[in-house]
């Protein structure tokens, strides 16, 4: 089979496949006689990729394989095929999320021991449906509460290719028992500073670890 | 969290605007509606309006217990190590009250929060012995460990909703698959599936919701989906156009409701030129 | 707005679409400031397709439009793709099916709200891939959402002549009879069911064809 041919299949695949193929599914949609070896796959791709550069597209690799997709500086104009804008996502579905993701294997308990609030069963359904997020046991207490961890869906959502990538999670400062009289004290005036806005800025580090588990 | 509107103050607009005339009066007395410079007011400004279903959604706003005490002690810009239970307290309750007073529906976890606050404030309070002093943890100590938590989580689901996505910032590439060539294998799927399916999903919405699953008149629903299907490509078809002669009256009934129906959810106009002339129908303009 | 973002941006949308698009669709992504001339589309369209002479795909002008598409003689590859056993629908999307076709036409709004949980547009792009629910209009509220309905397709493969013909819940006994408690709730809700059943039967008889003409 010609190097032509070959690369044509991969790229036809890719196309065709309306998801992300790992190179050994790749492989087998050769006859085992004309089959190429894995290194020549992958130099395919990366031909493909190079080709690539200047077009409104690009092939990637995410957690479940390569997929072609479009730039996302393109968002803009893109955005304009469809009539629906697209969808926002819930602080509380984000933070439940951010919460399974960083923390898996979770229960339902830890996420909203993390939260302070009750998290509802429609939420947790909702990110299963969405692939996101799926029960991988039950830990061994009474009532057995399912334990939840992302999926590969997820990271591909996110164009992630592993958890590593996620954005790293800030740490804790440690808190030190400053014991001192003042600020113990309770009928202290709270110091007010001109620029009290709603100043949410995080005064974390950007020295901190991978993902935390 | 959920909302029960105000009785009073939000049954209409015009009541609205009435209100902005005249200050809300507080239900109880000294119940600070707000901080300000560290004094509280409570006491709307005569010259401040704050629509009540504004303060709701300020409230409604809040992911729990844990993003307003947040967001109290960002508010007065001081780092949560240096947390004064005393004031914090305070102002959560004066929160608390708040809710309480516009009749918000109040999840229990506000309460069990308050109540926290409460028993760390008085731990503080307490004199400490000197001896025990070494060993003895701050008290707010379990507080402000699950501020941070929560606080790196927050920040965390910023970041993850900042990530390019799938449907938002990057598409995937698809192409067809030219047809007669290739076959794209589909599930297979059983219509009495499809009706236990169905089945089940109303009892689970009658059971868990508090809305009603209104049965619909089959017959109707359809010759609303054919109706539009029809005026998709004309710009005006007649009334008569869309009926069927062998359907007999009950086919002129189940039509008229059909574009009843639909001229009510405002997908179709409905014209007549002259009195008893002939009706004329056309699908909105998108 | 310089050729080769241009080009870009109509590369990327024929890629996303997942439907054909015409010069005048093309044309509407663009700023009315930028909006480059019909003639300038028409010649990226042209280089686009020399560029892709060699390559998997191909950009063709099918009857609505431009696309691309894999080229025929890939398919002796490109079918082992779909070798494995099509899966079954999941649960939500037979249930949106079920949503659709039962209380159509309605908004993907409707379908979340009974369900209690968000809606994917995969699953809706899903149901109209498979040529069962088509957009039959669109509700005149903010946002002007699409209203769904199913197909003839639907009704076809379901061996039906008409929505009238879907099996109604009333009737199927073994549902009502298992909790008599939930049938009280369910026959308050769907009131006179045989009856209507009957009139539309009588008076619609088998000879309709009042669908989608």
């Amino acid at each position: 089979m010609n190097a032509q041919l070959i690369r044509q299949v991969v790229e036809g695949a890719l196309l065709a496949a309306a998801k992300p193929l790992e190179i050994a599914q790749l492989e087998q949609l050769f006859d085992e006689a004309d089959r190429p070896p894995r290194d020549q796959l992958r130099a395919v791709i990366e031909d493909v990729q190079i080709d690539c550069k200047d077009r409104g597209y690009e092939l990637v690799r995410v957690a479940s394989g390569f997929r072609f997709q479009v730039r996302e500086k393109l968002a803009p104009w893109i955005n304009r095929l469809w009539e629906e804008k697209p969808k926002r996502y819930s602080r509380a579905m984000l933070e439940t999320l951010a919460l399974v993701a960083y923390r898996q294997p979770v229960t339902r308990g830890d996420v909203e021991l993390v939260r302070g609030v009750a998290v509802s069963s429609d939420m947790m359904r909702t990110l299963q449906e969405r692939g996101w997020v799926s029960v991988v046991g039950h830990r061994d207490v009474p009532g057995r509460p399912a334990l939840y961890a992302t999926t590969k869906e997820f990271l591909n959502y996110f164009n992630l290719s592993s958890l590593t990538q996620l954005p790293q999670l800030a740490e804790s400062q440690e808190f030190t028992e400053r014991d001192s009289e003042l600020e113990m004290t309770l009928s202290g005036v709270i110091p007010q500073r001109a620029d009290n806005a709603d100043n949410l800025e995080l005064s974390f580090g950007d020295d901190q670890n991978l993902v935390d588990r | 969290m959920t909302a029960k509107a105000p009785t009073e103050n939000t049954s209409s607009g015009e009541d609205s605007l009435q209100e902005s005339k005249s200050p809300r009066q507080p239900q109880q007395d000294e119940m600070p509606f707000a901080v300000v410079q560290g004094h509280a007011v409570s006491v709307v400004p005569k010259d401040l309006y704050i629509p009540p279903d504004a303060l709701e959604i300020i409230l409604e706003a809040f992911e729990g217990p844990m993003d307003l005490l947040l967001y109290l002690i960002r508010r007065q810009n001081l780092n949560i190590l240096d947390i004064d239970v005393a004031e914090i307290t305070r102002q959560y309750m004066g929160y608390i009250a708040l809710m309480k007073e516009i009749q918000l529906e109040l999840a229990a976890d506000y309460l069990v929060m308050a109540a926290m606050l409460a028993e760390i404030k008085s731990r503080v309070l307490l004199p400490r012995l000197a001896v025990e002093e070494a060993e003895q943890e701050d008290p707010r100590a379990e507080l402000i460990r699950r501020l941070q938590e929560y606080e790196r989580f927050k920040q965390a689901a910023d970041s993850i909703d900042a990530l390019p996505r799938l449907e938002r910032d990057i598409f995937l590439g698809t192409a067809a698959v030219p047809t007669g060539q290739l076959d794209k294998p589909h599930p297979a799927v059983d219509l009495s599936e499809l009706l236990s399916v169905f089945g089940q999903l109303l009892r689970r919405a009658e059971m868990f919701e508090h809305h009603r699953i209104e049965f619909e008149n089959l017959s109707t629903r359809e010759r609303m989906s054919d109706i539009l299907k029809r005026l998709k490509n004309q710009s005006f078809a007649t009334f008569e156009s869309l009926l069927t002669e062998h359907e007999g009256r009950l086919g002129v009934i189940v039509t008229f409701l059909a574009v009843m129906e639909l001229v009510k959810e405002s997908l179709i106009d409905v014209v007549q030129t002259e009195a008893f002339g002939p009706l004329h129908v056309k699908a909105k303009l998108i």
